[in-house]
């Protein structure tokens, strides 16, 4: 089991050849939308997923009536159709949903681009939209007292009668052990969301834009379930965001650059479970991001060493760290170490990460935000550009059955 | 680890596939999923071995109930903890001799004394009339 | 202009058979299924990179790896409505990101208790699915069930164009007198007459029992791969000529009431239009179809929108039967149909598949391609296989 | 019409609460004060019924709420004989009534027996307070 990934060789023979791929080099990301990003929206997530979708398809230079697809997570809450009969597409052809929470976000890129590819549809539309901060918070356990007496699912049976209910502890499960095996200090951890918070500064559409923070202050802030504080956590958002999808072809007469889809992967290895795998050989690393980054550069035919900038899925800034190993952009166990002292992850470093805040400091879009960022560094549009940004890399959550995508200019 | 008074603790839910554990557990036994033809033991319990697609070859047996501790959270505030349990709690990653490993509490030790690798034995708490749970206890190594 | 016709082609099939009370895991059914399906096609669980599913079904991709056996997983979605997860393992394959992929359902509907189900095997939790504004205009009123829901449309379809019962009811007969010949069929050896159809309760008026397809207990899966890889499998390959959604405006599930005419299916005329766009054919040169019988008069309505039949003309097509057998116009359902073998979406697929490779318990002779139509009522999709 | 209404077996009520339904609220509010609205794109006058908050013919986000007639015919029905929840007893009717404005709504005939109704037959809005939290809007034979 996983012994691939144990080994560090990864063996593509069950997958068809790059040369049949038809996504990569034939797709485009060419339209993109968000709402505000709010702790309130005080609107209906309908109402938001229908303004980012109206925004990106805009942004393309396209009509609601060129419209025939329509991606999503399956814990999306708006309904296709009452989605369909608010925006008025005239001729869906194409609809399909993503379980696995913030995995899914890439590969609902990835699904639309092989729509298009084949012509089941000519512009696909992805889309997230929450109330994440003022609706239902997944994060909290106290949500489940007095509407469950038992564990959700089966699987939480095994967890929840222990009080580990909430996606920080099992992250935390792995962060121990991560941090136990290569000796690594909450000191070194911290400069990573460091780094994204001055990335917010200078985004205006950031949660926690116009709030720095220094190092000290991620030293000296609460611990919430150690060995995870408060500033390694994600920033609970409520908004919406989407993307369009089409063709290189039909990409060349629009409004924007489009941002080509070099390659994109899904991910989901072996004894996967949504963030608590802990019955695999080794917890201390992320193999769906492994298994998912080599099937990555396979395809792009690239190496980490020629990826310009990476947005990374951190729903806590362990997740980011890990990554980086599983990536390739250093070895294992050196995650923490890469990011110390921030300057080699800094839009001028580099790797330069998470350029918009990231889930950290912009929003918790679930994973949709750091797609349009990923596109603004194709655009050069970026609030902190990256010089001659020509590959962008972006991935989906890590810890579930995950994604990513390869964005060329 | 202390309960709050009033606030009862999610059980577990329980299917065909699993309820041979959750049995054993409310009798104070720890059984685990084995293939007897693979002899691999398989947890979280599934219904067909993955090793050599068999259906019924999966048999349960018992647990030494003997293991360390692998990885452990500590629930220092109240926002992400469950409200039943009083902070602060730990939760810990047991890893038993038969390699499989289970998310359990401990007993007996304050969650600061926690340590990974710290050797462990099994015990049985019975919370309610129809809840019991498996906790663990340190053991001398 | 890129196509999926033919890139792909259905290599394996299973069902677990279905009964009222399986007795059994929706995780246990499923894992048994999955096997049997690519033990069919001469595949192992290590050549499958893919999976797709309905959202309903509760047993995520993740645990079916754990006990199939599957090694890396690096195409997986999640579809609804209909046979929908096909089109995701077609467009996959068909776009060089997946070599094979495993479409599976495992659902204890009958014996609902529920407590069979994995992953999500959620007793007690709040459905906080938007779907529920559109109930919210609906359930104070008591108008809670889909054949409610369906029964407003099939009122206005028997009386815009003077529907009897009597003509309709040649539906659930066809299908009965095929999953009587059917030993997969929950009504296997049980043939009904026209006479006993119009003696059925009424369940919700205008719906008769015999109208609506049985819940059961049972799984289905599909192995899907490209078509060059198809034809050294065990199994005469069904290849995919086309595989297309439908949908419109103002279209709901089961309830779309603010459409113009709620008489017929637009969301399946724009499918079939689809359809026969990318295979290159149309309804003359189709003779057998799976039809969605989820509720019986939702076939006539798919036969005109299908184009097999002008519109208003649905039930006149029906209308004693012959049409519909096998050596007919357009033999129906040949398995029983959901309403004879049980409402399963996915087993309208494997019958197909059945009639493509010649073993199907009643087979029509000529079989060279067959469409699939299901999801009527709402988002629809479907499919045509050949030879 | 026998719903009961009462506290062991509750009808079961339309989603107001939380702010994943803040479209429909108006139109609730409205039925509680025994006033029939509906929503209305301001830019095209397109009719959103359900409602939601884009109008599919001109893609405006603008809307307003709009007393209607209340006057209307019936345009389907569907008679339950087996009960899908304890709040209805059977037989009951759920009739679709098309509004004066062409709109159309899922609502319960009063005073009309299930073997009187017919699609077409003029009908006018009543409102009927059911407890506290939830007024219902049905329908009866026209003056």
């Amino acid at each position: 089991m996983l012994q691939e990934y144990v080994e560090r060789s990864y063996r593509p023979d069950l997958k068809p050849s790059v040369a049949s791929n038809l996504i990569k080099d034939n797709t485009a990301i060419v339209g993109i939308g968000a709402t505000e990003f709010s702790r309130d929206s005080g609107r209906d997530e309908l109402d938001m997923a229908c303004e980012a979708i109206k925004a990106a398809v805009d942004d393309a230079g396209l009509t609601m009536d060129d419209i025939d697809g329509l991606e999503t997570f399956t814990l999306e809450r708006t309904s296709m159709p009452t989605l369909v009969g608010s925006l008025g597409i005239p001729n869906l052809r194409f609809s399909n949903q993503i379980s696995f929470g913030g995995g899914a976000s890439c590969a609902n890129v990835m699904h639309a681009a092989a729509a298009v590819a084949t012509g089941v549809a000519d512009y696909v539309v992805c889309y997230r939209s929450l109330n994440e901060a003022s609706g239902h918070r997944y994060g909290r356990g106290d949500g489940y007292v007095g509407y469950l007496s038992e564990a959700p699912t089966l699987h939480y049976g095994y967890f929840f009668p222990f009080g580990l209910l909430t996606p920080l502890s099992w992250a935390g499960m792995y962060g121990m052990r991560w941090m136990h095996e290569f000796g690594v200090e909450p000191e070194h951890i911290g400069w990573y969301p460091v780094v994204l918070r001055e990335n917010a500064q200078r985004n205006p559409k950031a949660i926690f834009h116009d709030k720095p923070m220094t190092h000290q202050d991620y030293m000296e802030c609460q611990m919430i379930v150690e060995p995870l504080r408060m500033f390694d956590c994600c920033v609970d958002t409520d908004g919406a965001a989407a993307v369009v999808v089409t063709t290189a072809e039909r990409a060349k007469d629009l409004k924007q650059p489009p941002a080509h889809i070099l390659a994109a992967a899904q991910s989901s290895p072996p004894e996967q479970e949504i963030q608590t795998s802990y019955n695999r050989p080794i917890i201390t690393g992320l193999p769906e991001t492994w298994y998912m980054a080599q099937e990555l550069f396979r395809v792009a035919g690239v190496s980490p060493a020629d990826i310009d900038v990476a947005q990374l899925y951190d729903p806590f800034s362990l997740g980011g760290l890990v990554q980086l190993e599983e990536l390739g952009f250093c070895e294992r166990g050196e995650g923490a170490a890469f990011c110390e002292g921030g300057d080699r992850i800094r839009p001028d470093g580099e790797l330069p990460l998470n350029t918009s805040g990231g889930l950290l400091s912009e929003a918790y879009i679930h994973g949709y935000n750091l797609i349009i960022e990923a596109v603004r560094q194709i655009r050069g549009t970026s609030t902190s550009q990256v010089e001659n940004a020509e590959l962008s890399l972006v991935t989906g959550g890590p810890g579930v059955p995950t994604s990513g995508l390869i964005l060329r200019r | 680890m202390e309960y709050v008074p009033g606030i009862p603790i999610l059980k577990p839910s329980i299917d065909a596939d699993n309820k041979p554990f959750w049995d054993a557990v409310a009798n104070h036994e720890l059984v685990l999923q084995k293939c007897r033809a693979c002899d691999v033991y398989h947890q979280p319990p599934r219904p067909m071995c993955p090793e050599c697609k068999s259906m019924d070859t999966l048999e349960w047996v018992q647990s030494s109930g003997r293991g360390q501790i692998y990885s452990y959270v500590n629930f220092t505030t109240d926002r992400m903890a469950y409200p039943a349990m009083k902070v602060p709690y730990a939760v810990v990653l047991i890893e038993l001799d038969e390699g499989v490993r289970l998310v359990s509490n401990m007993i007996d030790i304050e969650p600061d004394e926690i340590e990974i690798g710290m050797p462990v034995e099994v015990v049985f708490d019975d919370i309610s009339e129809d809840l019991t749970l498996y906790k663990f206890k340190k053991r001398a190594a | 202009m890129p196509s999926i016709k033919d890139a792909a082609a259905v290599v394996g099939v299973a069902t677990t058979g279905f009964s009222t009370d399986s007795g059994r895991t929706e995780y246990s059914l499923a894992a048994e299924c999955i096997k049997a399906a690519l033990d069919d096609a001469g595949l192992r669980p290590e050549d499958v990179d893919g999976i797709v599913k309905d959202v309903v079904d509760g047993i995520d991709a993740m645990y079916i790896q754990k006990a199939v056996g599957i090694d890396n997983l690096t195409y997986a979605s999640d579809s609804r409505y209909g046979t929908l997860p096909l089109l995701n393992a077609v467009t996959a394959v068909a776009a060089g990101i997946a070599n094979t992929v495993v479409y599976y359902r495992s659902a204890n509907n009958a014996s609902g208790k529920r407590a069979g189900s994995d992953f999500r095997a959620a007793k007690e939790t709040k459905d906080e699915s938007l779907d529920m504004i559109r109930y919210d205009f609906h359930a104070p009123f008591g108008l809670l069930t889909p054949d409610g829901a369906i029964g407003m449309a099939v009122r206005r379809y028997l009386h815009e164009f003077e529907v009897s019962a009597e003509q309709v009811g040649w539906v659930p007969v066809v299908c009965s007198e095929h999953a009587a010949k059917n030993p997969q069929a929950i009504f296997h050896d049980a043939p009904i007459t026209l006479a006993d159809y119009i003696d059925s309760d009424v369940v919700v008026d205008p719906l008769r029992v015999l109208d609506c397809a049985p819940d059961v207990d049972g799984a289905i899966a599909i192995v899907v791969t490209r078509a060059e890889r198809a034809v050294d499998l065990s199994q005469p390959p069904a290849f995919v000529m086309a595989n297309a959604q439908g949908t419109s405006t103002e279209g709901e599930q089961l309830s779309s009431y603010s459409r113009p005419q709620m008489s017929g299916l637009p969301e399946m005329g724009l499918l079939g239009d689809e359809l026969y766009r990318v295979a290159g054919i149309g309804p003359n040169d189709i003779s057998v179809a799976q039809l969605d019988d989820r509720f019986a008069p939702l076939v006539p309505m798919q036969l005109e929108a299908l184009g097999f039949c002008e519109r208003g003309e649905g039930a006149a097509f029906c209308e004693g039967g012959d049409a519909l057998r096998v050596g007919g116009r357009l033999a129906l359902n040949t398995n029983g149909g959901f309403l004879g073998e049980g409402f399963s979406y996915g087993t309208n697929i494997i019958e197909a598949v059945r009639q493509i490779r010649g073993t199907s318990s009643n087979q029509v002779s000529d079989a060279e391609v067959v469409l699939v139509a299901s999801g009527a009522g709402g988002p629809a999709d479907g499919c045509i296989l050949r030879r | 019409m026998t719903a009961t209404g009462d506290a062991e077996q509750p009808i079961p009520h339309p989603a107001l609460w939380g702010v994943l339904y803040r479209n429909s609220t108006p139109f609730w509010e409205a039925v509680k004060r025994h006033e029939l609205e509906l929503q209305r794109c301001a830019q095209c006058g397109h009719w959103l019924v359900p409602p939601r908050p884009m109008c599919p013919k001109c893609r405006s986000a603008d809307s307003e709420w709009v007393p209607v007639s209340g006057h209307g015919t019936i345009y389907s029905w569907v008679t339950y004989h087996e009960s899908p929840h304890p709040a209805f007893e059977v037989p009951y009717s759920v009739v679709l009534v098309e509004l004066d404005e062409g709109v159309r709504l899922v609502s319960n005939p009063v005073d009309i027996a299930s073997d009187e109704l017919e699609i077409g037959m003029p009908v006018d809005v009543v409102f009927e307070d059911i407890d506290d939290d939830l007024t219902l809007f049905k329908f009866t034979r026209a003056a």
